[in-house]
């Protein structure tokens, strides 16, 4: 058992899963001599060599495609994009072509592939290197979506993820990178894709994130045992299959909704779980369903200012938590 | 000279006189008669599910009237081996039906029924993928199989298996990005992968000085550092020889792009009117390139068959594909059970 | 005043504002001397020549990035998508760029352009020909969206649009093209991009739709006058900017709302008005909300009875109109 | 030989002797000292804000040192008009400053304060637009802004505007679909455009062998119709000789793809180690191809000032940018109430 942080897991889960089995390969931008930007490839491709660690030109369509073809043919890629904010020249390979090998060829052809995704923002990373860019998989059948807040998500997910004969989308939020620590078995497990965490249990209020939001909803909900308000935080982890079961329940039993995340409110995931629950559980609702998300711009600015006012933050949460819970 | 023996028309007894055509290494007469029926087969099957249409009965057809020498060449030559693997685009009927789909599974595919080998009735005909005979083509959107073709190419060369991988696409084709990235890509990493155009001069309407600034794709070929062939792609044999250099380049990581300059003899597809931008005079020489008419020349100029042969191997298509209509007429539509099934493998 | 159909509404406008506006161009694939593929331009090269008509090369990243590019400088270009499904290579340029012109330049620049997108299914296109992709656009802050129902909107919306000084996604039914007639008339008039409509009104339940399945909600509630159910069908017309007031004060005074629409459920357009309404109506709900939508597969398959089972119909939402006004 | 006369800094007296170098037609002795001491406010500039960067208050930095010949001499053959309109990239500081923004301006929008003219600090350093000097610059996503230039010179020829519109990329850059797209889609409209490619042979860590399998990007141009020109852009005569050809070409719609070799000095951004990725002999060699020692070289060695003056100039360029840097620091951060602000315009 390690303390890591959340990338430093990431890179010994991409690596044992390497080790373990020669059939996975990742491939990006400057993920082989430089290790990765974030340095989620250190060391790779000194251990495994340029075969299996492969340093792509800057063509995000390509890195997609390509690895989509290989994982028609024998191998298990895991195609990195170095920043969310640059998928869009790959999303006809991934919502155009790979969401849909399975159903289009009724099952015949599979693509187990892993993209992973660093993501979000809060760190002066302004309009390009911000973007929360998970509502536009989240409406795609045919894709998985993982989105861990800790390193031990990140492990059994990111495990479960490259196991899977189905593409996945594994986001990984950029300030949780260095920012979040915590304990990492050493063997070998997995979190099953599809399930969410209840991180804190409570009785009067359900409140949903998922990535970096949730570590804001958690101290909000820790500063709130002042005010006798008894939170209930669950970690969404996957966004796709979304764990209907799991929210449903904690709002039969709590009565109250609040949904938070960093993405633009719009037609976020926050949408669907809002309208799930208020037909699954209508019946139980003692509030409206509140969310607590980024305002409709394009994402985070690059100053300070800006970027602060667009974040929901532990205040702006522990805020709506207390008046919903006063509803 | 071979003796000439097929097993559909039996017409080896009409074979009456020498002749003196010099085939190239490889091909037999045989090769030549069986290639000849394959075409005859795909062209009255193109014909046949275009008059379905008109009748209503199938709800698109793209013909590939004026292509098949390009692929069925293609096919002869990579029969030779090593190991191919196909990524096509939707005007491969010949190179699908060349590959071993009979006349009932393109029927099925055709009008959407339980059994279309390609997706079971989820997409147009004949697109999804035909595993069992190495074919995969996910989807409708142009240039998207290219990338994927040079990533099941990376895997061959990564896993040391000795697959040559195809990559077809048209003119129109070859001003996605993607086209740029997957040639880019398979220069670099000297993939064994032939990059194919078809190139026949359009993209539905519009045509090639609209679409590039060049007088041939390969052109582009120097670029990638890919080594370039084009060619007559309405000339079987021109094809056949050219292929097997291909392979021979791509099979030593050295990869390929070749251009087969044909026409497309029909509408775009039986949605289009090709009236409205060719001009008739353009749509009537069209047949003085097409690679059945020329076949059939080859084969009756050199006495390979008979006028009495071809007629009766004519017929005996008409019948193989009247039965096959039948029976995929007949054939239920997929069940509506099956909807959601198959979103994820396990 | 004449009977058009969708189609005919369309191309009308399209010839009335480049009559109006020199600087209003098209491109497209196909779109010079074939007119189109829908016959959207038909006789447009003839009339306003090969520099204002322009057939361009197979190449939707291009299409977008030379229309965006030239409406900084002078025009006011309308790109044609040939069918929706083919939008993906052109979505870097219309997420990644067109939609943050004016935030990211602080309101220097600016994008005057409309995307005419054919979309949707029910006509045999399988799984290449029949996407709905409104939902991509829908969560994308600094785009407007319209998805006119009828000849009469189209030309109204297709104006605005136009119009407009900024990037609008003009979605077109392709089923309603030639299905839908209408009256049209000749003068020249807008319709406010924004603003929905109420098609129908009733005091029982409200229906939300738009494009094709807005004339299936009509005949359904038509048909449902025999059971004395009174529905309100309200036509968003535009997704982007959303008539939340519109929408809210019908189901303030029906208590009850269902969503219908082709794209999958998912995380659709449907998920945001039911989370708006679950938020700013909560105390007026007398029944959960429900949605009749596409199922989550890619979208609607090719076969016949395939196609047919993933849409919602007239019986389908009829029965869900009458179950849930019986709740 | 010229009277030198240079309002910033008023070394017309140091002009000790004549010189006999000769310069291209267009370029008087002034106008090199004019660039020489835009060249050194940048550097000066560049390597103030990456120090800023070191010190946490500039949160990004990516440096142009190596690129300043390129870019500046691309301006001086643009002075001579046409009009021309950039789309820049992210490396282009030589150019921003070039076109006339002052340093002030400059450092607010590196500290992402109040002010920023790209884009009020919603945006990287530099980012957005600077209409008023004609440059568009609207995303980090690369090679995005090629198709728009094209576009905007599809706009300038359909409404016969004479400007020449210019695209500057990176050899990264020519890897991406829309590369491909945009130079297709020029060559084939005959569009008053320049391709200018800043080929320092890295995109980021990734060399130019893993980028193309070509050892020149400009090997392309031919196959989309494009004139081609390829020098050492780190000579800044050398650069605004074959900019005033390239002008030339496009003005008369011949576009163009302009190939400048050069050296990316520092690290990609100042979140990069290059000494990860490049060996240090490697870094050591950079300055061998440094414009601005070559520049200065080129001012001593002709005697076109001194090495005093030059003191005198560098001197000036740090006290102009204390002063910047002192009221940028100053300035405050853009009010949160116009966070919602111009997310569409009227
Ligand atoms: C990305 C994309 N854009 C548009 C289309 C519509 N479309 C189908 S085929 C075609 C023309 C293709 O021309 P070409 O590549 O020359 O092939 P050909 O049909 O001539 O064999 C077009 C525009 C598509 N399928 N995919
Ligand atoms: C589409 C996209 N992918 C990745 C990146 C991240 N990135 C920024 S600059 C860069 C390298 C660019 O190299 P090049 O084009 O050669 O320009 P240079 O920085 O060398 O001047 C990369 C990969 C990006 N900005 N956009
Ligand atoms: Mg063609
Ligand atoms: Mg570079």
């Amino acid at each position: 058992m390690a303390e890591l942080s959340v990338i430093e897991s990431i890179r010994t889960t991409l690596w044992e899963e390497m080790k373990r089995d020669p059939s996975v390969i990742v491939l990006g931008e400057d993920i082989g001599q430089r290790g990765g930007v974030f340095l989620a490839t250190q060391g790779f491709l000194e251990e495994f060599g340029a075969t299996r660690v492969i340093d792509t030109p800057l063509a995000e369509a390509s890195i997609m495609g390509v690895a989509l073809g290989a994982s028609f043919n024998g191998l298990r890629p895991i195609p990195e994009v170095q920043f969310s904010d640059f998928i869009w020249p790959g999303l006809n390979q991934i919502i155009g072509e790979a969401s849909k090998t399975s159903y289009g060829s009724n099952g015949q052809l599979n693509a187990p592939m892993v993209i992973r995704i660093p993501y979000g923002g809060g760190i002066r990373g302004g309009l390009y290197h911000s973007q929360n860019v998970e509502s536009y998989f989240f409406h795609t059948p045919g894709l998985k979506i993982c989105a861990p807040s800790t390193p031990y998500d990140a492990k059994g997910l990111l495990k479960s993820a490259i196991r899977d004969n189905n593409p996945v989308i594994f986001l990984e939020h950029k300030k949780t990178y260095r920012l979040v620590r915590g304990e990492v078995p050493d063997q070998d497990y997995s979190i099953p894709i599809g399930k969410a965490d209840i991180k804190r249990s409570g009785q009067d209020i359900t409140v949903i994130s998922y990535g970096l939001m949730l570590h804001y909803c958690l101290e909000a909900a820790k500063l709130l045992e002042d005010k006798k308000v008894d939170s209930e935080i669950i970690d969404l982890m996957s966004l796709r299959p979304l764990d209907i079961p799991t929210i449903v329940e904690s709002v039969k039993k709590t009565g109250k909704l609040i949904i938070v995340h960093e993405d633009n409110i719009t037609g976020g995931v926050g949408a669907e779980i809002a309208a799930m629950v208020s037909d699954l559980a209508f019946d139980y609702l003692d509030g409206p369903i509140k969310r607590i998300c980024g305002p409709d711009i394009p994402t985070m600015p690059f100053a300070k200012s800006l970027e602060d006012a667009y974040l929901p933050n532990t205040q702006s949460i522990y805020d709506g938590i207390l008046e919903l819970s006063q509803y | 000279m071979n003796i000439i023996l097929n097993t559909h028309t039996g017409y080896v007894d009409v074979m009456n006189s020498k002749q003196d055509i010099t085939l190239p290494s490889g091909i037999t007469i045989d090769k030549i008669l069986e290639v000849y029926e394959k075409m005859l087969m795909v062209r009255t099957l193109d014909e046949r599910v275009w008059a379905m249409n008109r009748q209503g009965k199938v709800p698109i057809a793209a013909s590939c009237q004026g292509h098949e020498a390009a692929q069925l060449g293609t096919l002869l030559a990579a029969e030779q081996g090593p190991e191919c693997f196909f990524f096509t685009y939707y005007r491969d009927l010949a190179l699908k039906f060349g590959v071993g789909l009979d006349e009932t599974q393109i029927m099925l595919s055709y009008l959407g029924k339980e059994g279309d080998p390609y997706s079971n009735g989820r997409q147009f005909p004949l697109q999804g993928s035909d595993l069992p005979r190495n074919i995969i083509q996910l989807s409708n959107v142009v240039a998207a199989g290219m990338t994927q073709a040079v990533g099941h190419a990376l895997a061959s060369k990564i896993q040391n298996k000795s697959t040559v991988t195809m990559s077809f696409f048209g003119d129109g084709a070859s001003s996605q990005g993607e086209c740029h990235e997957a040639m880019n890509f398979a220069g670099i990493h000297k993939l064994p992968i032939i990059f194919i155009c078809e190139n026949n001069h359009y993209a539905i309407s519009v045509p090639q000085k609209l679409q590039m600034a060049i007088s041939e794709v390969s052109e582009r070929a120097p670029g990638y550092g890919l080594e370039a062939l084009s060619i007559d792609g309405s000339d079987l044999l021109q094809v056949y020889e050219t292929m097997q250099k291909a392979i021979d380049l791509a099979k030593t990581f050295n990869p390929v792009l070749v251009e087969m300059n044909v026409e497309r003899i029909m509408p775009h597809t039986s949605d289009d009117d090709h009236t409205r931008y060719r001009d008739l005079s353009e749509i009537d020489e069209l047949t003085s390139r097409d690679p059945l008419k020329k076949l059939e020349s080859l084969i009756l100029e050199n006495n390979l068959s008979s006028d009495i042969q071809i007629k009766k191997i004519k017929e005996a298509c008409i019948e193989r594909i009247n039965t096959a209509t039948t029976l995929a007429e007949a054939a239920p539509e997929p069940d509506t059970k099956t909807l959601m099934n198959n979103l994820f493998v396990e």
